[in-house]
């Protein structure tokens, strides 16, 4: 008892301390590595908190993603920022005023938290979980209970592409430093097990943690490291953009259609008949996985590739 | 026994990586900062691995096996696109040198 | 057979805490980029590799045996094709080694011919 | 245990929010948005718990923010270089 106290104190202090840096500290670098590691140690709260599922997904997003994306507009950016000042003359009393009003929403963030009713919808979701086709509680309330939110954010996240490829042609990357023979050898060593271990975790997901967004994420993290080593031309080539974008929006396709079947066979909108339930929740996992890992890809190429 | 043991090998580790996160404070090159980075990332598996034996969550493997597979992203990330501008002007070189 | 097989894997997962123990070190301690990587490897390939196969001997299936081995073979991979990355790229930055005629890296030896 | 980690994500959420406010520097900006996102996640997922099991609705929730939080940073980067960053393309940069 007292080491898992132990254990949660040791955590805690390392979050405050490495998210202090992350904002306060005055190295740049410093402070981007400072949020990768917080990332890492968050996946160990999560895992404390008994939630494997977001562990998954952060391990997955957190360490593989958004460190690749951080890391390389660091590299992109100028050494030193220019100086600008922010504050005008008149807007500097207020800033104490600001530093009390977070001070009191932490506080107030921490009574409501206190005082939320704590039985939520676990009984709910456990009742109706033969219906839905899974048999895990989350990708069940993901897939099935709301989809619709799963849907939409789908949406977002093409929006977030459409945003980022609308800002110009897609960025080209710089020489290393000096040639790196090790990289090609890491990418050949590892992009099997890439497209393994995603395709066990878009397995896992019907009655484990997993499921298709840790997969997606993962495969994502994995088209990171080709398009490091240039690996995929034919994301550039003309020939090639029309299927690039039909494979984008290939999840958010699959989920409108089998919305829109269920709004034609039961009446309602995003009702999946239960026989059906489980091929048709496959079915969006894999159209969804693949359209997550083109997405993370195309975030990272800052631009519209082809163009 | 065993439970007590692995949780207190996790609390080691936890401690021990705390240690090495001093190295992203203090630099002085941007690699120490990505070494320490690494070590913690190493620590993070095996208190995840120490964690999953411990309390018997097999979940706990698939984490560490995701951490272990992107391990390798973060490094090659940096050194093909945050490293570079130090190849190209020498000015830039040099301030990284004391940096 | 169990129980020796129990005892045998908590054994080397004590064995490999050292290791983590001697990285964070060495981390904190060696005076420049080489010598602090030669420390980390040590903690990503022995202390994983001893904390996974301990762990390996005492599991449940074969499955998971495999799984905690994959785990270390990954690192393996990615601990040393990583070192060779950040120290090729080190060197080519301009980062010399310590040598004893040049005491620290920390500082630009003047007889370097970059210095000009 | 679960006040403690609401305590902790209270904090959490304080320091981002001072962050995100005070910088010019719009990478730190960015990362402000990151640990508050962070922050506001810890606090669903620790309101999940209770005595009864856990609550799988705000973790299919939280799942859900990750991905947007990561789409959010994508964006926000792309926009940052494009708007600051040298970009350094060997044929148009001196």
């Amino acid at each position: 008892m007292a080491l898992s106290w132990a254990f949660d104190l040791l955590l805690a202090v390392g979050l405050i301390w490495l998210a202090w840096q992350t904002l306060f500290g005055h190295h740049r670098f410093a402070a981007v590595v400072s949020f990768m590691v917080f990332g890492l140690l968050m996946a160990l709260v999560w895992v404390r908190l008994s939630a494997p599922d977001i562990a998954l997904a952060e391990a997955a997003i957190g360490a593989g993603v958004t460190g690749a994306l951080l890391l390389s507009a660091l590299g992109r950016l100028p050494r030193h920022p220019e100086p600008r000042h922010l504050l005008r003359p008149w807007q500097r009393p207020l800033q104490l005023q600001a530093l009390a009003a977070a001070g009191m929403l932490a506080v107030w963030l921490g009574w409501v938290a206190h005082r939320l009713p704590r039985p939520g919808l676990a009984r709910e979701v456990a009742s109706d979980l033969a219906a839905t086709g899974v048999a895990h509680e989350v990708t069940a309330v993901l897939l099935n209970l709301r989809g619709l939110d799963t849907l939409l954010e789908v949406a977002v996240m093409l929006t977030a592409v459409a945003l980022v490829w609308s800002l110009g042609p897609a960025l080209r990357s710089f020489a290393p430093a000096t040639a790196l023979p090790g990289l090609p050898a890491l990418t050949h060593l590892l992009h099997p097990l890439f497209l393994l271990v995603s395709a066990y975790l878009l397995w896992r997901g019907s009655h484990a943690p997993g499921g298709a967004f840790p997969a997606g994420a993962v495969l994502g993290a994995g088209g990171v490291l080709l398009l490091l080593t240039d690996s995929v031309p034919w994301m550039h080539r003309e020939r090639y953009q029309r299927r690039l974008r039909a494979l984008l929006a290939a999840g958010l396709m699959m989920f409108l259609a089998v919305a829109l079947g269920g709004l034609l066979i039961t009446g309602t909108f995003f009702a999946i008949p239960t026989p059906l339930a489980a091929p048709l929740i496959l079915a969006i996992e894999v159209a969804t996985a693949l359209s997550i890992a083109l997405m993370m890809m195309a975030f990272y190429l800052y631009g519209e590739p082809g163009r | 026994m065993t439970t007590t043991l692995y949780l207190a090998a996790a609390t080691l580790l936890l401690a021990n990586a705390g240690v090495g996160a001093w190295r992203i404070w203090r630099g002085p090159t941007s690699a120490d900062r990505m070494l320490a980075a690494e070590l913690i990332s190493t620590s993070a598996i095996a208190v995840l691995l120490l964690l999953g034996a411990a309390l018997e969550l097999p979940a706990l493997v698939d984490v560490a096996l995701l951490f272990a597979l992107l391990a390798a992203i973060a490094t090659a990330n940096f050194v093909t696109r945050t490293w570079t501008l130090l190849h190209e002007d020498r000015s830039a070189r040099e301030e990284a040198r004391r940096d | 057979m169990t129980e020796l097989l129990a005892w045998f894997g908590s054994a080397l997962v004590l064995i490999g805490l050292p290791f983590f123990v001697a990285g964070s070190l060495g981390l904190v301690r060696f005076p420049d980029v080489y010598a602090r990587l030669h420390a980390l490897t040590k903690a990503d390939t022995l202390g994983l590799g001893l904390i996974c196969l301990g762990l390996a001997v005492q599991a449940g299936s074969l499955a998971a045996a495999l799984k905690y081995l994959l785990i270390w073979l990954l690192m393996l991979v990615a601990s040393s094709i990583g070192a060779t990355l950040i120290a090729a790229t080190a060197l080519a930055c301009g980062i010399t080694p310590r040598t004893p005629a040049a005491p620290t890296s920390e500082r630009p030896a003047p007889r370097r011919p970059t210095a000009r | 245990m679960s006040a403690f980690y609401a305590l902790l994500a209270a904090v959490l959420c304080a320091m981002a929010l001072v962050g995100l406010f005070r910088f010019a520097d719009p990478l730190r900006r960015v990362l402000a948005l990151n640990v508050l996102a962070s922050a506001v996640f810890l606090l669903l997922v620790t309101l999940a718990q209770s005595a009864e099991g856990i609550d799988p609705v705000p973790h299919a929730m939280v799942l859900t923010g990750i991905v947007v939080a990561v789409s959010t940073t994508a964006a926000a980067l792309a926009l940052v270089v494009h708007g600051q960053g040298r970009h350094r393309d060997p044929g148009q940069s001196p």
